[in-house]
């Protein structure tokens, strides 16, 4: 579109600058920023506002839309990340098409960054919003795609969080499948002793709820299954399962990922030998199955855990020794246990009256300083006590070693196939660690219990049941609109395409193919819009919808000019 | 090299079992006036510590920290956020500490005048007419003989005897 | 009103002048105080106690057997009160203590059951205060008191039931229903040092000196103390210090009851100030308290 | 699927309440929200950042506000409490009353006006009673509904019969006087979810901070009121100043375990004290490069996803110093500096440190009015009157069809309580659904 259509058509841009509280306002002039902005072209209105997201700030987006007329909107702000939909939405309750509206960053990638340089920031931000502004005038209106929804789910996993997310699902009315590895459901519950904080048997417990599952109506289980293919995208996954050897392929809507984790192997840590010294989860199943006799018992903490290599803290390794020393002074009241400790870490209500408890029954306490760790000798260990500051001798016939949970081998496999992230300690990562804890970046795929993190039997059955919410979220609608801003192969650029399939490799979200006509098709769908497709085309024949050559090129045109 | 030691461990608890909820947070030495100013000579938390483990090499014949710089003053106690009656606990290393004869003069002498008189400072004549003369009544005090029949019966004439360092 | 007197032995057989002032001011607040013949040491809770335990609890308990006024006893010593109230608290705390302790008694011909009342004579004084008020014939105007409360006045709470053992009000309320001025201070609720005589004498001394400085800061011109442990520390080694340490304390130190006793109108003469080693007579005149 | 016939009643209008009723609106349930305060938000409105990524509160929350606000299947009722609930699960009943605001909702537009010109000063809540509000007030700048609210305890007009001024002033015509209660009855629920939250031990007892002169010192803090200090919205616009002598401080002494982990107050641990402990450091830290932070704690509690590295960094790059010593007493000297008296574990030597302002992490406790609404609602409590829950089950509650989420069970941070109220939105469709 010309400069001359563009006045044809009317363009009229309204700019809103946000303070972001003392985010932006703090650092540099947003009111200057905005009086400035009504010098550019086309821009018909500008104004700054505290809290432009707030319901006040929205309202003010809306009156000016209908006061000037305004058909463009840019908000400098935040970040696209979390707030554009909010903006889009607003501009569309107003009238306009969500796409004619433009997000400049100037919080995280202006302020945040050049927090020491305030003029400098200020410069940099005028320019953002002069590019911004620019863009603005080129967006064209663009319709969010329609996606069918299958009702039903698939959780990977039938420990306990996955049994309890494909429990609330099924009684929700939709189909689900949990797929289990192992020949049978219940995960690492199954051999656990008992449970803490309470008297309450392991294997009674999860007893309880494999017998739901077995029984739900809607809920089909796969046990001895893994899932080796996904193909697909929110609401029409297409999910291949692996069971002796013959494969079935699931038509799914959304994935549940509750796969767990597993335990440290604590080979060459502490003289671990299997025998006289042991892991805790070792320890349960000798519980399980018989007394322990062994009179003087030493566990340690923290072993392969908050060091450098795997700096985090497991979260239940206290609560376990706590309860395997309490279920030992059941069996044994005169056994010597001494926990060897870092920081305790009994949270909340029940866990700390739990570790009093443990001390009222006379469970040890020595808080060693990871500078000088235990030595382990053959009957005994030496530990430099902290809070005496002196050099202490325990005897032992028995040593528990506190092993953290780290996260499955084969999670690199699973998060390929789903397309979604893993973190530092490969554990899965989550699409916000704060208000979307159980939400991958990609739609219609969710998680919960320990395979995010290492957490205990109720956070896992309260993640297990939030993931199902979310699922439930998608699962609930017989259609949802996503992302319109995609790649797409533009009936006037067909002849540039010489089929040379660069793009077909290179798209991470497996969203184009060469159809059965041996044209490039994109599936829009699947399509993030990330644009690495049309950068690597060869002839330039993808566009990228929202991000047009022409878009960009007025943006960096109006920061140097033509 | 220390090591634990159950049995002196169950001898403080049966004394008082409120030593074994201690999670060494440190506010009755943070608390302490007399540790404010010993430079860590005197520390009950590393007291309470010790008697948790069973020390109790390092609590009566080393007094390392010195039970007897307690100024009973009892403001650990009322501080202490799990209700250690900590000064309670001390009383019973002091107790022990009497009994290994390690501790301070002072205390023999009043223990031996109770033991002599059934009261710690015996009325001197100058008391008596200083009493008459501010009109104050003459004092029947304990029968002696009762009093030392009870000290026998629990074992303090023997600790008084023994003499301190 | 009546009570079982219980003096102890420091008050008595030391500090005789402290009993006079004592007995004068129940006696005018028409509170009948009933000696008792036969009472040993309480025994004192930073001594007898510190040796054996068991022997504090058996000796304690003894004497609180002889008591049999329906009000209970009263001590005109922290020390003894704190015994007393903690082998209260001991013998309901635990049967078996009640038990051993009774082992004991039974040996003298003597049981007790644990339930005598036990009362310092402030908290009789608080809770007469309305005629402590009507009382006052000389209100101590111009006195500005550093109150002393002392531990064993408060602490254990557990134990003694009286008064906040971290912000108290009782002995300051009575301070000034008598006319004078409560001075607040820095370190008001630390410990005066005097248990640590027996056993580092420097150390106790350091005690008294942070004391007496942070009371001297806070323009004070006199204590008052509840408990003649303190009053022995504040009296007795005020000199001492000035020796050692070349400082210049000058602070009159008074038992609770001698104060009241002035606002009552009792001469000074016959309450035995001049017993006293810092003369409060200077004080007297610069205030222009006539006595 | 089919639409639902029944509707599930979600009380309190935190992040908890809110991400249970996104969820299910999302599912197509429609939603009645009912909320204490005059706008929805809750605590995580009141904190400035939140830990470990420190994005800011308010800026993540604030789309969430306005999703609840505008979802066709979300029926909103602040200002409102709870009175009566009838019925069991799959069927009940609730009357709420909706208090008057004197304010026509549809007509106000939040423009400030009528505050600006109220003569009535009154202590602002939200902030923490740390600066005023007027009579006629809008709850918190970012609040939602974004309407005025005002005080009738307050304003001239109920208490003295006067004034009226902000009638005069609102050019939309937005106040009426005349407003009344109202008691609304709604059927057809399926099922209930609780997530009122939590108050901080200082609403129901500031006996228990008197050791840290709290109240009596102008230089001691509670955590919650330094996080209002620390807000770019809060009474000091961010820019942290002692109250004593408007100086900004360069040592911060953070004490942890104030009332929690106590037998004398509250025994449990609060739970996410250690961790916006370290990121209220670090933000005070970020205002100012000189500035020194001790924070004295008995155990670090660090178990979350990303919190071990959270305090490296506090360690590293915020000039943390960590300190194992639970501190008792606080005094101060001539200059209202605070003085903190500590062991120092390596050497057991007893310390002092005299510090600008001490920051107390005060202990998380039920929310006030939780017997009053456990009565209303036939739920149990707990020995701690926090809603009492099965064993591992933390979103069941003892009565069939009420479901909970968040703090109103147990102290938790944030993530848990989004967590669960996603957790307790699924239990509820379950029943809402006739699973």
């Amino acid at each position: 579109m010309s400069e001359e259509e563009k006045k044809e058509e009317n363009v009229r841009v309204g700019i809103f600058v946000c303070h972001c509280g003392s985010n932006i306002g703090g650092l540099i002039d947003c009111h200057k920023l905005a009086e400035e902005s009504k010098e550019l072209p086309f821009v018909a209105h500008a104004e700054d506002n505290l809290y432009t997201c707030s319901e006040t700030g929205l309202a003010a987006i809306k009156k000016a839309i209908e006061e000037h007329n305004l058909n463009r909107v840019v908000v400098a702000s935040c970040t696209p990340r979390t707030h554009e939909p909010l903006f889009r939405e607003c501009i569309s309750e107003a009238g306009l098409n969500p796409y004619l509206f433009n997000f400049v960053n100037i919080r995280d990638q202006c302020t945040w960054v050049h927090m020491k340089h305030a003029q400098e920031a200020y410069d940099k931000a005028k320019d953002l919003i002069k590019m911004g502004a620019a863009k603005a005038v080129k967006l064209e209106p663009l319709e969010m795609i329609m996606v069918n929804i299958t009702p039903a789910a698939m959780v990977i996993g039938g420990g306990v969080a996955g049994m309890s997310a494909a429990l609330s699902l099924s009684r929700q009315g939709f189909k689900t499948y949990l797929v289990e590895k192992e020949d049978k459901l219940g995960g690492r519950l199954n051999s656990l002793y008992k449970l803490f904080p309470y008297d309450i048997d392991a294997s009674e417990f999860i007893g309880n709820i494999i017998s739901n599952v077995q029984n739900a109506k809607n809920l089909e289980i796969l046990t001895s299954s893994q899932v080796i293919n996904i193909e697909g995208f929110v609401g029409n996954f297409e999910v291949e399962v692996e069971h002796n050897g013959t494969i079935n392929t699931f038509e799914i809507g959304a994935i549940i990922v509750a796969v767990g984790s597993s335990i440290l192997d604590p080979t060459g840590l502490f003289g671990y030998d299997g025998n006289k010294r042991i892991t805790q989860f070792e320890l349960e199943s000798k519980l399980k199955n018989n007394k322990i006799n062994q009179k003087d018992i030493i566990m340690i903490q923290c072993v392969g855990s908050r060091i450098e290599e795997r700096p985090y803290c497991s979260s239940v390794c206290c609560m376990t020794a706590l309860k395997n020393a309490l279920n030992i002074k059941d069996q044994n009241p005169e056994a010597h246990i001494t926990i060897l400790f870092r920081d305790l870490y009994t949270p909340g209500t029940e866990y700390e009256e739990y570790y009093r408890k443990a001390r009222e029954q006379g469970v040890l306490f020595v808080k060693y300083d990871p500078e000088k760790m235990p030595v382990i000798e053959e009957t005994q260990v030496k530990v430099f006590n902290e809070y005496i500051n002196t050099e202490m001798t325990i005897p032992y016939d028995l040593l528990v070693l506190s092993t953290p949970l780290v996260a499955n081998d084969d999670n690199k496999e699973l998060a390929q196939m789903l397309k979604v992230p893993l973190e530092a300690n490969k554990f899965f990562l989550e699409a916000h660690v704060k208000l979307r804890p159980n939400d991958f970046a990609t739609d219609g795929v969710y998680i919960g219990g320990s395979a995010k993190w290492p957490v205990d039997i109720t956070e896992s059955i309260s993640q297990g049941y939030a993931a199902a919410s979310r699922a439930s979220t998608i699962l609930s609608h017989d259609t949802i609109e996503v992302e319109g801003a995609t790649s797409c192969l533009p009936e006037y650029n067909k002849s540039l395409c010489t089929g040379c399939e660069v793009c077909v490799k290179v798209c991470p979200f497996n969203a184009i193919i060469k159809n059965e006509d041996d044209e490039i098709e994109i599936i829009e769908a699947l399509c993030k819009g990330c644009g690495v497709c049309a950068a690597t085309c060869t002839n330039q024949a993808l566009v990228i919808r929202h991000f047009t050559d022409d878009q960009i090129m007025s943006e960096i045109f109006a920061y140097g000019g033509e | 090299m220390s090591v634990i030691n159950f049995e002196f461990r169950n001898e403080v608890l049966k004394h008082n079992a409120s030593l074994s909820y201690c999670y060494q947070c440190s506010t009755c030495s943070g608390g302490c006036p007399v540790a404010l100013i010993t430079e860590g000579k005197y520390n009950p938390r590393k007291i309470i510590e010790e008697a948790i483990l069973g020390l109790q090499e390092k609590l009566v014949n080393e007094q390392d920290p010195n039970p007897w710089l307690c100024s009973t003053c009892q403001k650990c106690v009322e501080l202490c956020p799990q209700k250690v009656e900590l000064t309670e606990i001390f009383t019973l290393i002091k107790n022990q500490c009497f009994e290994k004869g390690k501790f301070p003069e002072a205390f023999s002498a009043q223990g031996q005048a109770v033991l002599e008189f059934g009261i710690a400072i015996p009325y001197s004549k100058a008391i008596i007419s200083r009493r008459e003369k501010l009109g104050l009544p003459s004092i029947n005090t304990a029968p002696v003989e009762e009093i030392q029949t009870l000290l026998k019966e629990t074992k303090f004439d023997k600790n008084i005897t023994r003499g301190g360092d | 009103m009546s009570y079982d007197l219980f003096l102890g032995c420091v008050i008595p057989a030391r500090l005789p002048y402290l009993e006079a002032s004592a007995r004068k001011v129940f006696e005018k607040l028409g509170i009948i105080l009933k000696d008792v013949d036969g009472f040993s040491c309480c025994p004192d809770p930073t001594g007898i106690e510190l040796i054996d335990h068991k022997t504090w609890l058996a000796l304690g308990a003894r004497n609180l057997s002889l008591c049999n006024n329906n009000g209970g006893v009263i001590s005109f010593c922290s020390g003894c009160v704190e015994t007393l109230k903690g082998v209260n608290y001991f013998i309901n705390k635990d049967i078996t203590v009640k038990k051993e302790v009774n082992k004991y008694l039974q040996k003298v011909g003597k049981v007790y059951e644990g339930n005598t009342a036990v009362k310092h004579f402030a908290e009789v004084l608080y809770e007469n205060l309305d005629k402590v008020k009507e009382t006052v014939e000389k209100p101590l105007e111009g006195f500005k008191v550093a109150v002393h409360y002392g531990c064993h006045y408060l602490r254990p709470s557990e134990i003694i039931e009286w008064d906040d053992p971290f912000e108290p009000v009782t002995v300051d309320e009575i301070v000034e229903a008598l006319g004078a001025e409560s001075v607040d201070y820095d370190l008001k609720l630390e410990c005066c040092g005097n248990p640590l005589d027996k056993s580092d004498k420097d150390l106790s001394l350091q005690m008294i000196d942070n004391k007496l400085d942070a009371i001297q800061k806070a323009g004070a011109n006199c204590v008052v103390v509840v408990c003649p442990a303190c009053y022995q520390q504040y009296e007795f080694n005020q000199r001492e210090l000035n020796k050692k340490n070349g400082t210049e304390y000058n602070l009159p130190i008074f038992y609770l009851s001698e104060l009241v006793a002035l606002a009552f109108g009792f001469k000074p003469q016959e309450l035995g100030l001049n017993f006293h080693r810092v003369r409060p007579n200077a004080l007297f005149e610069n205030v222009g308290f006539k006595v | 699927m089919d639409i639902p016939s029944k509707s599930a009643l979600i009380i309190g209008g935190g992040i908890a309440g809110i991400q249970a009723a996104l969820d299910l609106a999302d599912m197509g349930i429609q939603v009645n929200m009912v909320e204490k305060k005059p706008c929805i938000g809750g605590r995580m409105a009141q904190l400035d950042k939140t830990f470990p990524t420190n994005d800011c509160s308010i800026c993540i929350l604030a789309p969430k506000l306005s999703e609840c606000y505008r979802h066709h299947n979300i029926t909103l009722y602040s200002y409102s409490e709870v009175q009566k609930v009838e019925g069991s699960a799959g069927n009940f009943s609730a009357e709420i009353l909706k208090r008057a605001r004197f304010i026509k909702e549809d007509a106000c537009i939040n423009c400030g006006l009528c505050a600006e010109k109220c003569p009535m000063r009154v202590d602002d809540e939200f902030d923490r009673e740390l600066r005023k509000r007027r009579a006629v007030y809008m709850y918190y700048l970012q609040g939602v509904p974004s309407v005025m609210t005002i005080d009738k305890e307050k304003c001239l007009w109920f208490t003295k019969n006067a004034c009226r001024i902000c009638e005069k002033t609102c050019e939309r015509d937005a106040i009426d006087f005349d407003q009344q209660d109202e008691t609304i009855k709604i059927n057809n629920i399926g099922s209930i979810i609780v997530a009122t939250g939590y108050n901080l031990i200082e609403d129901i007892n500031k006996e228990v901070l008197k050791n840290y002169g709290y109240g009596k010192f102008r230089n001691v803090l509670t955590a919650l009121e330094f996080e209002r200090l620390e807000s770019a919205s809060g009474p000091q616009g961010g820019h942290i100043k002692r109250f004593s002598d408007n100086e900004t401080p360069k040592k911060i002494a953070f004490l942890q375990c104030i009332g929690s982990r106590s037998d004398r107050v509250e025994k449990y641990c609060s739970s996410i004290c250690c961790m916006y402990t370290t990121k209220e450091a670090m933000i005070a830290y970020e205002h100012d490069n000189e500035l020194e932070n001790y924070v004295f704690y008995i155990d670090m509690r660090a178990g979350g996803k990303g919190f071990q590295s959270f305090l490296k960094r506090g360690e590293n790059e915020y000039n943390i110093k960590y300190i194992k010593s639970k501190i008792a007493q606080i005094t101060i000297d001539e200059k209202e500096n605070p003085i903190i008296v500590y062991e120092n574990l390596d050497t057991g030597e007893v310390k002092q440190i005299q510090v600008d302002l001490v920051v107390l992490a005060t202990c998380i406790v039920p929310p006030q009015g939780i017997d009053k609404l456990a009565e209303v609602l036939g739920i149990e409590l707990n020995d701690y009157h926090f809603i009492k829950t099965p064993p591992f089950i933390s979103v069941e509650t003892s009565k069939n069809g009420i479901f909970t989420c968040g703090c109103v069970h147990e102290p938790m941070d944030i993530p848990r309580s989004v967590a669960e109220a996603s957790g307790a939105a699924a239990r509820a469709a379950e029943v809402i659904r006739g699973g």
